[in-house]
């Protein structure tokens, strides 16, 4: 299929990036209103490290955070790409721009599992 | 313009006694480099168009105006330009929608610019060949009758069948903006407008162009071009369903190459 | 003056300004929702951090913790909470459309209608994870 | 002088000259097929039609059937020979368009929809929504880009037509993004330049209608034929003569005069009834329902509005749903142009002009007298329209014989046209230029300002050549158009550039438009008689003795036209009354 040889492979890309947005879009604000706002200014409760570590043991909690987060670095990496190119109007240096944003979305991936999976 | 004369004739409805500034772009390619604004003071009239306001200059003004106009009823789609910095389509824009001015009047955004309001169409005139749109049958079935096409499969893809080539849509998409030879919304459109024909066999061969560099991938869903479509066509949705169908496609050929017809 | 020659006139192309997305309104709208981008990969880079803290016990989880409370990341947290949210709102209203018409071949279903579930089920993952998050369950 | 050479050549990217051009491709394939427009094709006025096209879809209406209704619409004016034909070939010829893309309105079960349409016995309108034109065409269009064989010219503007030793050879072009004058060559010329609408102040047609092509073919010696046959359309929009189609009136839609009066049973077209009848009421002819607009009119049982008398269009009864799904564009014209919304009031119309049945002549092939010279579409006259068109069969006729036209071309090529000679056309081309450069571009002086002008022969035409016309008018709007001639030598060209000059284009165009108003003033003055569109109060008769034939009109060395008459070719309908409304 010759044809088909030619084709880029952005469906691939795409799709990580639709369930990212997906991710980030339910999730990800919860998580900054709690952790990042609400329980610094302390006006929700904040658990305690053991609990948190319980909860983190639990493979369930390793397996949601892990979609979650690597979906959201390749999300942020694809968009990342389109946007640096539309902002600065550089689409001429698309490549360039797609490698950085991809080696980092990998380098998130990477560590995110090394996180998850080495939980003792 | 022949309206003009019957306006005369006509009695008190629709003038009021007033007049509006246009503010219209110039560019005399003979002369200028870069093209400046000239106003003209015209009547305002409760039923002109922005249009009958630029015949007035013509018929009556300056006979050196250039720009396109035809069907005078929205359906033809020579006469768009910028009014105030949107895109529209000058026959069906009331000139009392955009008093009391002074009324911005310019080429349409990110085209080359030709003359005064025109601007290039040409390479349009390619992407619309390159998104093969027409029906393509790989069986070279020709049934004696019709095919059969029911209203459900007729409304599928209806609505993107609308567009009129008015270049609007073009001329609201940055990314057309930024690199012009971007396929576009209009024309993708039209692509799937075909692919989703009951009658058109011909997608595949299609997604081999527009998933390539140009094009549905370069599109980052901004959307202006649906939000200033005069026919409602949508093209913005017509390209994320694009990339669905186009990602369905890749994930079957990649992940069951022997699925393959 | 250009160079006129009889039958090749110049042309004019103009150029977008490096800042066109303060051109209008909608442009801009693109560009928060675009740049929203930034700030989920911040998070996520957060969320990291924050696994790797519970991981080292309650000391560094308390080093982590007095990071946040800097008055300037709550600041920032807040930002890319605006953003981010910003981001959801429009995915929720865009996708949504998309997949009815990609499944009924029309866009018989009004957008809002489209748009509801997907704000329902946000609420709902949004208390479940909550209560995980305050320590509740 | 650039000059290029191609096997055929279209004048037109209408319907008409596409279909041409798609013909020739198939018939001749390797074929250097050329099309030549003065816009982008999608722009061209095909796209504006609303309605629909007739052609036999049901098994319960019959060819036969639909020839009866064309030739008692014509009122015995049309060549019953062509009729015939294009009867039998309308069907497939939709059908092609059917299997080409075009988004037809189907029926429940899938096939094709057909509707009612006005002067038809049969329910036989194929139609896509309400934007048939604008479909049709965007298809024929869309379908030409597969045939690499087919080089466009788009925004060339045709300003003469070539010939040598009495054949036409090629044409003379401005393209109008470089203002450079070039010489086209070619064995055949279509011209397929469509209607003329714009020579009268209230018209339906676009910008670009203009006649050029009945002006380039009588200039270049052949004749135009039925010229004072002049359709006006019922149902126009007051201001903008914007047309509200006649399919408005298929679905269910009223007139009804100042006095809430279905005035049209006044006026021999049958009795009211709250359904549609066909070839009844509403759904009379166009010729027939205009006459009587104006009747009411002049019995002062009209509104007075700002621009002159109208009627009521009244569809309110046809509800929401129907409105909505069957004449979407209606409503979203009345609200555009008139900020009315037809579900809650009714519409304000006038009889505007719509379509000219006259044009160039052809016989049955699409061929002129002029050896190399083929014309169809609205600019051509086979003639199946006759002294009334109806609504509907000229989408029909512009595939039909379009195509025909196309396949001729081909044949008369491949029969071995004449080559012409080189020099003596390039010599021709180059007077052309010459006379564009000292007559326009390089022209100085002039006080005649060109809209006035136009506005002038605008007036004269309605007042001479309008619904109803009689000796004394006409001879007056003759002699107008003979001084508008002479003044139009004087007159102003505010640009005197090459780029994209449509000052250039405008002026080019008045004078196609005076002449070819000339010719219809002369064939009216001369038709003493009144059959179907042409309605002479001093001759109130039709008078098959004398008028059952053609005008052909040609040019003269001096002076008016010369008016010569052909007759009609009649076949299997001999010569009898129009009946609406009431059984024959
Ligand atoms: C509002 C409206 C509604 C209508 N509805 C219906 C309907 O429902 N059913 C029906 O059967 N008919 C209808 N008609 C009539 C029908 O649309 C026209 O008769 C038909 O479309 C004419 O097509 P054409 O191909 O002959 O010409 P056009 O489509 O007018 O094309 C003319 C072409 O010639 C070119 N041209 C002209 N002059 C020059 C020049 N000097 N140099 C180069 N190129 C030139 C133009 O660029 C254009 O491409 C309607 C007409 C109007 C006005
Ligand atoms: S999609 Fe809409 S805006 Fe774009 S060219 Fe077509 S009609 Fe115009
Ligand atoms: S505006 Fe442009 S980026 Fe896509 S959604 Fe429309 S084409
Ligand atoms: S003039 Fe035809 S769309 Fe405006």
């Amino acid at each position: 299929m010759a044809a088909h040889a030619r084709r880029s492979n952005r469906p691939l890309g795409w799709v990580m990036f639709g369930t990212g947005g997906f991710l980030v879009a339910f999730f990800f604000p919860i998580h900054i209103l709690l952790t990042g706002v609400l329980q610094p200014l302390g006006w929700v409760p904040t658990p305690d490290q053991h609990h948190m570590l319980t909860l983190l043991e639990n493979p369930i909690t390793r397996i949601y955070l892990a979609i979650l987060l690597i979906f959201a670095f390749w999300h942020a990496g694809y968009r990342l790409r389109d946007t640096i190119c539309d902002a600065l109007g550089v689409r001429a240096l698309d490549f360039p721009i797609m490698l950085v944003c991809f080696i980092g979305a990998a380098a998130g991936t990477v560590a995110t599992l090394w996180m998850l999976l080495t939980v003792p | 313009m022949e309206t003009s004369s019957t306006n005369a004739q006509s009695g008190a409805i629709g003038i009021l006694d007033e007049t509006i500034v246009l503010e219209i772009a110039r560019f005399h390619p003979e002369k200028d480099t870069e093209p400046s604004y000239d106003s003209f003071e015209v009547p305002l009239r409760s039923d002109w168009m922005v249009l009958d306001a630029l015949n007035y200059v013509k018929d009556h003004l300056d006979g050196s105006l250039a720009y396109r106009w035809s069907c005078r009823m929205g359906i033809c789609g020579s006469c768009g330009m910028m009014v105030n910095g949107v895109p529209r389509l000058t026959c069906e824009t009331l000139l009392t929608s955009v008093a009391p001015g002074p009324v911005r009047i310019g080429p349409l955004d990110h085209f080359t610019v030709v003359k005064d309001l025109v601007i290039e169409m040409d390479e349009f005139m390619g992407k619309l060949q390159k998104v093969r749109p027409w029906i393509v049958r790989k069986d070279n079935y020709q049934p004696k009758r019709e095919f059969i096409q029911t209203p459900a499969q007729l409304e599928v893809f209806k609505q993107y069948s609308l567009c009129i080539n008015c270049m609007l849509c073009y001329a609201a998409c940055p990314v057309f903006g930024l690199d012009p030879s971007f396929t576009g919304p209009a024309a993708l459109a039209l692509a799937e407008r075909y692919n989703l024909d009951s009658r058109d066999q011909g997608a595949a061969e299609r997604t081999d162009i527009l998933s390539q560099h140009d094009g549905i991938w370069d599109c980052t869903v901004i959307g202006e071009c649906s939000e200033v479509c005069p026919k409602h066509v949508d093209p913005s949705m017509a390209i994320q369903q694009y990339k669905i169908d186009a990602t369905k496609d890749w994930f079957k050929t990649w992940l069951m190459p022997w699925g393959n017809k | 003056m250009p160079q006129y020659k009889v039958y090749q006139p110049a042309t004019y192309r103009p150029r977008m300004s490096p800042y066109w997305f303060f051109d209008r309104w909608p442009y801009l709208k693109f560009m928060i929702r675009e740049t929203s981008s930034v700030f989920a990969a911040y998070w996520a880079v957060v969320m990291l951090a924050q696994i790797r803290s519970i991981r080292h016990g309650a000391w560094a989880y308390a080093r982590f913790e007095h990071w946040l409370s800097n008055p300037l990341i709550i600041i920032l947290n807040a930002v890319a909470l605006l953003f981010v949210a910003f981001h959801a709102v429009t995915w929720f209203m865009l996708v949504p459309r998309v997949f009815v018409r990609q499944m009924t071949g029309s866009g018989a279903i009004p957008d809002e209608l489209a748009a509801a579930p997907n704000f329902g089920a946000w609420i709902v993952a949004s208390i479940v994870v909550g209560l995980f998050l305050v320590g509740a369950i | 002088m650039e000059t290029s050479s191609h096997d055929i050549l279209m004048i037109g990217g209408g319907g008409a000259g596409l279909r041409a051009a798609i013909a020739i491709a198939e018939a001749m394939p390797g074929a250097d097929i050329a099309m030549v427009s003065k816009v982008y094709p999608m722009r061209s006025h095909t796209v504006s039609a609303e309605g629909g096209a007739a052609g036999v879809a049901g098994d319960d209406d019959t060819i036969d059937e639909q020839c009866y209704d064309t030739v008692s619409g014509s009122d015995w004016l049309g060549d019953q020979d062509a009729i015939e034909y294009f009867c039998n070939e309308i069907p497939k010829e939709l059908l092609r368009l059917e299997h080409w893309g075009c988004p037809w309105s189907r029926q429940p079960d899938g096939r094709v929809a057909v509707r009612p349409f006005g002067g038809m016995k049969k329910m036989r309108t194929w139609f896509a929504a309400d934007k048939t034109g604008f479909h049709m065409l965007h298809t024929l269009f869309q379908t030409s880009l597969k045939y690499t064989s087919i080089l466009r010219y788009d925004e060339h503007f045709v300003t003469r037509l070539l010939t040598d030793d009495g054949a036409v050879r090629g044409v003379v072009a401005i393209e109008l993004r470089t203002g450079r004058i070039r010489a086209i060559m070619a064995k055949a010329v279509i011209i397929c330049t469509g209607g003329l609408g714009r020579i009268f102040p209230f018209t339906t047609n676009a910008n670009i209608c203009t006649g050029d092509g009945m002006a380039l073919a009588y200039r270049a010696g052949a004749p135009l034929k039925d010229m004072e046959m002049v359709q006006y359309h019922p149902t126009g929009l007051p201001f903008t003569g914007i047309l509200i189609t006649e399919a408005a009136r298929a679905e269910g839609g009223w007139l009804l005069n100042k006095d809430n009066y279905r005035f049209l049973q006044d006026y021999d077209l049958g009795k009211p009834t709250p359904t549609p009848v066909l070839r009844s009421m509403e759904l009379g002819p166009r010729d027939r329902v205009s006459q009587a607009i104006f009747g009411e009119f002049e019995k002062g049982r009209a509104f007075h509005g700002p621009y002159g008398d109208y009627v009521h269009l009244d569809l309110r009864h046809l509800g929401e749903h129907k409105i909505e799904t069957r004449l979407p564009m209606v409503r979203e014209l009345c609200l555009k142009y008139e900020n009315i919304d037809p579900v809650r009031e009714p519409i304000p119309v006038r009889p505007v002009q719509h379509y000219m049945m006259g044009g160039v002549h052809t016989d049955i092939n699409g061929a002129t007298p002029l050896k190399g010279l083929y014309a169809a579409g609205e600019a051509a006259c086979v003639s199946i329209n006759g002294a009334n068109r109806l609504g509907s069969n000229s989408l029909g006729e512009l595939l039909v014989f379009g195509a025909r036209a196309g396949r001729h071309a081909v044949e008369y090529i491949g029969n071995g046209a004449p080559n012409g000679n080189l020099s003596h056309l390039l010599a021709q081309a180059a007077d052309e230029e010459h006379r564009l450069e000292t007559d326009y571009l390089k022209k100085s002086g002039g006080t005649e300002r060109i809209a006035t002008l136009r506005e002038e022969m605008q007036k004269t035409m309605e007042r001479g050549c309008g619904i109803y016309r009689e000796r004394a008018s006409l001879v007056e709007s003759a002699n107008k158009l003979i001084e508008l001639k002479e003044r139009f030598a004087n007159i102003l060209i505010d640009d005197h550039s090459r780029t994209f000059n449509t000052n250039l284009t405008q002026a080019l165009e008045l004078g196609f438009m005076l002449d070819v108003a000339e010719t219809i003033v002369h064939s009216a003055l001369n038709r003493e008689e009144s059959r179907g569109a042409h309605q002479r109060r001093d001759f109130p008769k039709r008078d098959d003795q004398r008028f059952l034939c053609h005008s052909l009109a040609s040019r003269s060395a001096e002076g008016p036209p010369r008016i010569e008459y052909l007759p009609v070719v009649i076949t299997r309908w001999p010569p009898g009354e129009r009946i609406y409304g009431r059984d024959h």
